[in-house]
């Protein structure tokens, strides 16, 4: 068994556990860790699918700095276990079925839409940071800077909402 | 200077919007100046442009400015252009000249009313539009100067809207002049689905492509159509039979703007506009026909109220409608410079006697009623000697301008060869000038000579009008004695040897339609044309000596007159009744219809049936579906699963389906 | 067993240089507690540590031992056992994880007849590794105070949690210059590109053109380690110990070797990107080629040092152990000087750890002589100061390099 | 020489994993995280395309997506204080007065 799909498996495994667990869990803080693992280990899919810039971004913005803030809030309203109530039938009887069956769906399609030549070898390695950079600043430029806007609107809303009083 | 043209009427609207915007700030002193300033800077522009014209070789006319596209709608187009041709051009001069000595006048007359910066706003609010209306180069850019001048003559009637029956007056005015619009506008678009387009140019030029139509009303075609729609909005806005009854109304609003809109410019407006269509007209000798006999039977009938009215602006008001029928008898007979140059004219006169009837209320502090007055010849002489100079000119008598024009007009209609019968018209014109004299002399007997019969207190306050009313009156005076001198008829001129210049000057203008209307004229020998002119003089003098023994040597006579002719007395008195006829006749049947049957029926129960019905089941469904919106977020996040699925399923369906 | 050894040199290479790495890292940890009691001491003019051992250099083991042998205790209240335990783990496993992609040497050199680099993973991405990983470290922090569930611990964890993640930007910031300059983001290729001297004097390192960044990272760095000044989550006078107030044992002792290893790593990383790395500061001509021997000199200086130093000792076996140190030191210094190729390859080593050093003392001066910060005045000066610094130096580097592009 | 597919099913069960969180968990930062899986997901089978098409486009969604979640969540959290400020809890069914 060669050594990528072994990690493959590997790291797949985990993110699904991770997955898991964040359902399963009833405690926001652990569902934040297992939320974590999963990014881990999506970002060393990244590396196996050689995207080693996003396997970084990844880690760095989603890890680092998005789930910081999400365990930053957690401590902060220090989130206790969340409490059983069932107001929405909705979600239940209706959206869990469906839902299983949507994957059920998805899974299928992504698995029989694609030819088996598809495969992943570790060598094919595409994703040199500098490549995306050019792509970024030239074909993406205009999105880029509106991401950048975006941002910026973020910020002053979330300054604006978390404000005790305005 | 011609490229100044556009400052022509923006001048006015500056003005207007200055004055509409600060004007309650300014002193009266500044509003004045502003006012009466922007009028005259226009017309000092529009003499320029005179000046400029009269330097360039005659061909150069008519010209077409266009400015911007103000609607563009699919083959529908509409410039902001300005057409500028002679018959424009002395119709600028004309609204601004008189316009801007009524404005020096309305100075002194307003000096003590409210809403002085108001009515000045107005004022130049109206100068504006009207001279987009005779400046306009399309029938659109015309209709909104003609509505303009409508929407401003509404808001000035009715100036004074504290007093039920000016408001009631604006109204009236304004509602019977969109009954004429209405034939305007339907004009517009039979004319726009015929020819394509509304610009000038073209439709006159596709016009003067077709045939000549004939005269019977059963073969009458397009053109006499759009001519006749086109003279309905004349009617209105000209105050013709049948819808002449908002002018006499009309006088309730200030005595300068009876001067200004509703006698020398405004009412004009209907003249104007058939002169400038004569190419359709020209076209549509039916139209022109049914245009004479209106115009005759107005000039007839209104000069007849016009005998025994005792409110002094009534009497001119009457007298104004009928000289618009006169205008409108000159242009049916085809003689379209003679109607215009009667348009002149008549602006000068009855602009000069409606202010001189203006200085006299004044003097009487508001009294109109010619019953009350008498011998104020001495105490206003100013007054009374211009009152005097426009009543001759109107009677038309030799050497005033009045005599000139309307005598053309009359002979014009007598020989006009397109007309029918066009010896009747010219009698019932001929008549219409007698009475006219009789009524305009009694007047002037009634106020300024005889014996005073008003009271003691309001006798120390009679005081001659200011300066700068009687600038204006004097200025007026003058043109209105040698207005007449341009257009001296061919009969007379030749002898002198001076050509009638009117004619010749507006020449380029008609030549096409008079060319073919005049094509089979009938040559006339001159010693007809005098010896019916004379009588028509000789007419004027009798009526002049009527009156004096009617009012000056034994008013018994007129009392026993009116004793033994006591049914048309009255008839006349009551205007025959023509307001009540139409209460009675359209507006109680239009109230219980409006009320009756499109309100309590078809409003209640149809429409707003209609739009319940639909809230009730809107409201019933949403009342089903809301049980949607739980308000709790899973289950939205449950329905946007669902419909997720269901796209991505439509999607996929050749997948599962394999 | 040797066949396969053979077979896969690379594999075997990388589990011995991993070892090697830990086992160094963890000893110099140690040592560097040793080293900053010592320095503040005689800063403050006392003896520090000098029973253990000749001037207490048996201290750290001592230590050690003790926080190994010391009751373990978990406090009753403990909001998520596993997260509680899970924290200190996770700070001390992060920070080790940096070095990992630390290149110390030029690549490759040749060992036993294989050849290797001196580093355990060259990846292209190395900035961006380390920079994720200390990312990470957060949540050592902010997990260890929310679990402990006490007030201090949180108000130390949440402190700490804000700071580091607003000096992270800073950081990450002033690093944008140096990439600018160097185009890459591959350690061992950014300290190449500062190979070279100007005018063959001044060695064209990357503090000169960069030394505003590399204020901004240095003190971002410090306040990363959560050291003096900015040690605020753990300010005794307010917070008792601050995230790790509730910690005991080994434990606690995870944590300070965390923040020593993350003191290592930011030193070498501040070398690696401003001071060039491996590279001799001397011009590479055939006069300045003397200054290969400067390892064996100082190895030899101290040895003879320590060799003095041993007759001051009074116990025997200090004296035992100084002898012992100092002699082989001297073996080192022989060896190198004899053994041409070791020489070579201690030459990146030794420079890299050299200005390491330099910087671990900065490290400590700083804490013995600057007061703590108020918190206001942290935030205030990272958001307000640092950052717009570090935004100013990248457009005023981006012009220039644009400029110089052409 | 591990199949695309695989990855592409993997990143399917991890979105349905998302789902089924948003739609079981009731603390509504866990539903936040649920959000931040799905779109975990999505970007793991936009950079397997990226590979399969050798193309970094893919990637550079990839990028898009990272930074928007970055400001969602910005905003997402300061709201969440908001609600746990007024309501003085987590739980998503107290949060239900915009109905009718």
């Amino acid at each position: 068994m060669p050594a990528e799909t072994v990690l493959f498996f590997v790291f797949g495994g985990l993110a699904v556990l991770g997955a898991l667990n964040l359902v399963l869990q009833r405690h926001p803080i652990h569902s934040a860790l297992s939320l974590i693992l999963v990014m881990a280990a999506l970002a060393a899919l990244y590396l196996l699918l050689g995207a080693e810039f996003i396997a970084a971004i990844q880690v760095i913005v989603y890890a680092g700095a998005i789930m910081v803030l999400f365990v930053f809030v957690i401590m902060l309203l220090n989130a206790g276990e969340e409490e059983r109530t069932s107001m929405s039938r909705a979600a239940r009887y209706v959206g869990l079925p469906v839902a299983g069956l949507l994957l059920a769906e998805v899974g299928y399609l992504l698995y029989r839409a694609w030819p088996e030549g598809a495969v992943v070898e570790a060598d094919k390695f595409l994703g040199r940071t500098g490549p995306i950079g050019r792509l970024l600043f030239t074909d993406f430029a205009l999105p880029f800077e509106l991401t950048s806007v975006l941002i910026l609107i973020a910020v002053l809303g979330a300054v604006v909402l978390a404000k005790k009083e305005l | 200077m011609l490229d100044y043209l556009w400052l022509v009427p923006l001048l006015p609207l500056a003005g207007a919007f200055l004055l509409g915007v600060v004007g309650r700030r300014l002193a009266q002193s500044t509003v004045s100046l502003i006012g009466v300033g922007s009028a005259g800077l226009s017309f000092g522009v529009s003499l320029g442009v005179a000046a400029a014209v009269a330097e360039m070789p005659a061909e150069s006319l008519p010209m077409v400015k266009s400015y911007f596209t103000w609607l563009a709608a699919g083959s529908f187009r509409v410039e902001a252009v300005f057409l500028l041709d002679q018959l424009s051009l002395l119709m600028i001069l004309v609204v601004t000249g008189v316009g801007f000595l009524i404005h020096v006048y309305s100075i002194g007359y307003m000096a003590h009313e409210g809403g002085y910066y108001r009515f000045f706003a107005y004022l130049n609010l109206f100068m504006f539009f009207m001279l987009l209306l005779v400046l306009a180069g399309n029938y659109a850019l015309l209709f909104v100067g003609w509505e303009g001048v409508g929407l401003c003559s509404y808001l000035l009637i009715g100036f004074y809207f504290l007093r039920k029956s000016a408001a009631d007056a604006g109204k009236k005015a304004f509602i019977v002049n969109r009954i004429g619009d209405f034939g305007f506008t339907l004009a517009l678009l039979l004319m726009f689905w015929t020819f394509g387009s509304l610009d000038f140019t073209t439709v006159f030029g596709r016009a003067a492509g077709m045939p000549v139509e004939p005269a019977a009303w059963g073969q009458a075609g397009v053109l006499t159509a759009i001519s006749l729609l086109l003279f309905s909005g004349a009617v209105g806005k000209s105050a013709q039979i049948p819808l002449y009854v908002w002018l006499p109304d009309a006088m309730e609003g200030p005595t300068p703007v009876s001067a200004l809109i509703h006698a020398a410019t405004m009412v004009a407006a209907g003249v104007y506009m058939v002169a400038r269509s004569h190419v359709l007209f020209a076209h549509a000798p039916l139209a022109l026909t049914v245009v004479a006999a209106v115009g005759c039977l107005t000039a007839f009938y209104a000069a007849t109220i016009g005998l025994v009215q005792t409110d002094i602006k009534r009497v001119l008001a009457y007298s104004t409608v009928s000289q618009l029928g006169y205008m409108f008898l000159g242009l049916g007979a085809g003689a379209f410079a003679a109607g215009i140059f009667h348009l002149m004219t008549h602006a000068f006169f009855k602009a000069l006697l409606f202010l001189a009837a203006g200085s006299v209320i004044h003097a009487m502090n508001g009294e109109q009623d010619i019953r009350k007055m008498g011998d104020l010849r001495g105490k206003i002489p100013a007054t009374y000697w211009t009152f005097l100079m426009g009543t001759l000119a109107i009677a038309g008598l030799p050497g005033f301008s009045g005599f000139f024009s309307k005598d053309e007009i009359l002979w014009q209609a007598f020989s006009s060869p397109s007309l029918p019968l066009g010896w009747l018209l010219w009698l019932g014109g001929v008549v219409a000038a007698m009475l006219t004299s009789f009524y305009m002399f009694r007047l002037v007997f009634l106020t300024f000579h005889g014996q005073a019969r008003y009271t003691p207190e309001t006798a120390h306050h009679v005081h001659e009008s200011p300066r700068v009313m009687t600038g204006p009156l004097a200025a007026l005076a003058l043109l209105s004695v040698i207005g007449g001198w341009v257009g001296i008829p061919a009969v007379l001129g030749e002898r002198a040897g001076i050509a009638n210049l009117f004619e010749h000057f507006l020449e380029p203008v008609f030549s096409s339609s008079t060319a073919i209307l005049r094509a089979d004229a009938i040559a006339h020998s001159h010693s007809e044309e005098l010896g019916l002119m004379g009588l028509t003089v000789l007419l004027a003098l009798a009526g002049l000596t009527v009156a004096y023994t009617f009012y000056l040597r034994n008013p018994e006579l007129a009392r026993q007159l009116a004793e033994t002719f006591r049914r048309p007395y009255q008839l006349l008195l009551g205007k025959y009744y023509v307001d009540e006829i139409y209460s009675a006749a359209i507006i109680r049947p239009l109230h219980w219809l409006s009320e009756r049957v499109f309100w309590q029926e078809v409003d209640v129960k149809v429409v707003d049936g209609a739009f319940n019905g639909v809230a009730a089941r809107a409201r019933s469904f949403g009342l089903w579906v809301r049980l949607l919106q739980s308000g709790n977020t899973r289950s939205y996040g449950a329905w946007v699963v669902v419909g997720a699925l269901v796209i991505l399923s439509y999607f996929a369906r050749d997948y599962v389906f394999r | 067993m040797t066949d396969w050894i053979a077979r896969h040199p690379d594999l075997v290479f990388a589990v011995v240089k991993i070892v090697l790495c830990l086992f160094l890292l963890l000893t110099a940890v140690a040592y560097l507690t040793w080293f900053e009691r010592k320095l503040i001491a005689h800063i403050q003019s006392r003896w520090g540590p000098h029973r253990v051992g000749p001037h207490g250099l048996l201290q750290p083991l001592a230590d050690g031992l003790k926080n190994l042998f010391k009751e373990d205790i978990i406090p009753a209240g403990v909001t998520s056992r596993f997260v509680y335990l899970l924290a200190p783990f996770l700070a001390v496993s992060l920070s080790l994880l940096a070095v990992a992609v630390i290149p110390f040497g030029p690549e490759p050199v040749e060992i036993l007849g294989a050849r290797t680099g001196l580093h355990i993973a060259d990846i292209n991405i190395g900035l961006l590794f380390v920079l994720a990983v200390t990312s990470l470290g957060v949540y050592a922090v902010a997990l260890a105070g929310w679990s402990s569930n006490s007030k201090y611990s949180l108000l130390g964890g949440l402190r700490s949690t804000a700071q580091m993640v607003s000096y992270e930007i800073a950081l990450t910031l002033s690093v944008i210059g140096v990439l600018l300059l160097a185009g890459t983001l591959s350690l061992r290729e950014i300290v190449e590109a500062q190979a070279g001297h100007w005018s063959g004097v001044v060695p064209r390192w990357f503090i000169f053109p960069q030394f505003v960044a590399f204020l901004c990272f240095f003190i971002s760095g410090v306040a990363e380690t959560n050291r003096a000044p900015f040690d605020l989550p753990e300010a005794e006078t307010e917070l008792v110990a601050g995230f790790h107030t509730e910690y005991s044992s080994m434990k606690f002792a995870m944590f300070f070797m965390a923040e020593y290893a993350h003191m290592i790593v930011t030193s070498l990383v501040a070398s690696l990107l401003f001071f060039g790395g491996w590279l001799s500061p001397f011009p590479a001509t055939e006069f300045w080629s003397i200054t290969r021997y400067l390892p064996v000199v100082l190895a030899a200086a101290l040895g003879g040092v320590l060799l003095v130093d041993v007759l001051r000792q009074r116990t025997g076996w200090h004296r035992l152990i100084m002898a012992a140190v100092g002699l082989g030191l001297l073996a080192v210094a022989g060896l190198l000087a004899t053994q041409e190729t070791l020489l070579a390859l201690a030459q990146g080593p030794f420079w890299l750890l050299g200005k390491t050093a330099v910087f671990l003392f900065v490290f400590v001066w700083t804490r013995a002589t600057l007061p703590r910060f108020r918190y206001d005045q942290l935030m205030a000066f990272g958001w307000k100061f640092l950052v717009p610094l570090a935004v100013l130096n990248i457009v005023v580097t981006s012009f220039l390099v644009a400029w110089r592009a052409g | 020489m591990v199949p695309l597919s695989y990855y592409l099913v993997l990143s399917a069960i991890l979105f349905g994993l998302g789902v089924v969180g948003f739609l079981l968990k009731r603390s509504v930062i866990t539903i936040f995280m649920s959000i931040e899986l799905m779109l975990n997901a999505v970007n793991l089978a936009f950079v397997a395309f990226s590979y399969h098409w050798q193309a970094l486009s893919g990637q550079v969604f990839v990028f898009f997506v990272i930074v928007v979640a970055a400001a969602e969540a910005a905003v997402g959290l300061a709201i969440i204080i908001l609600v746990f400020r007024t309501r003085a809890s987590l739980n998503v069914e107290r949060v239900n007065l915009m109905k009718w």
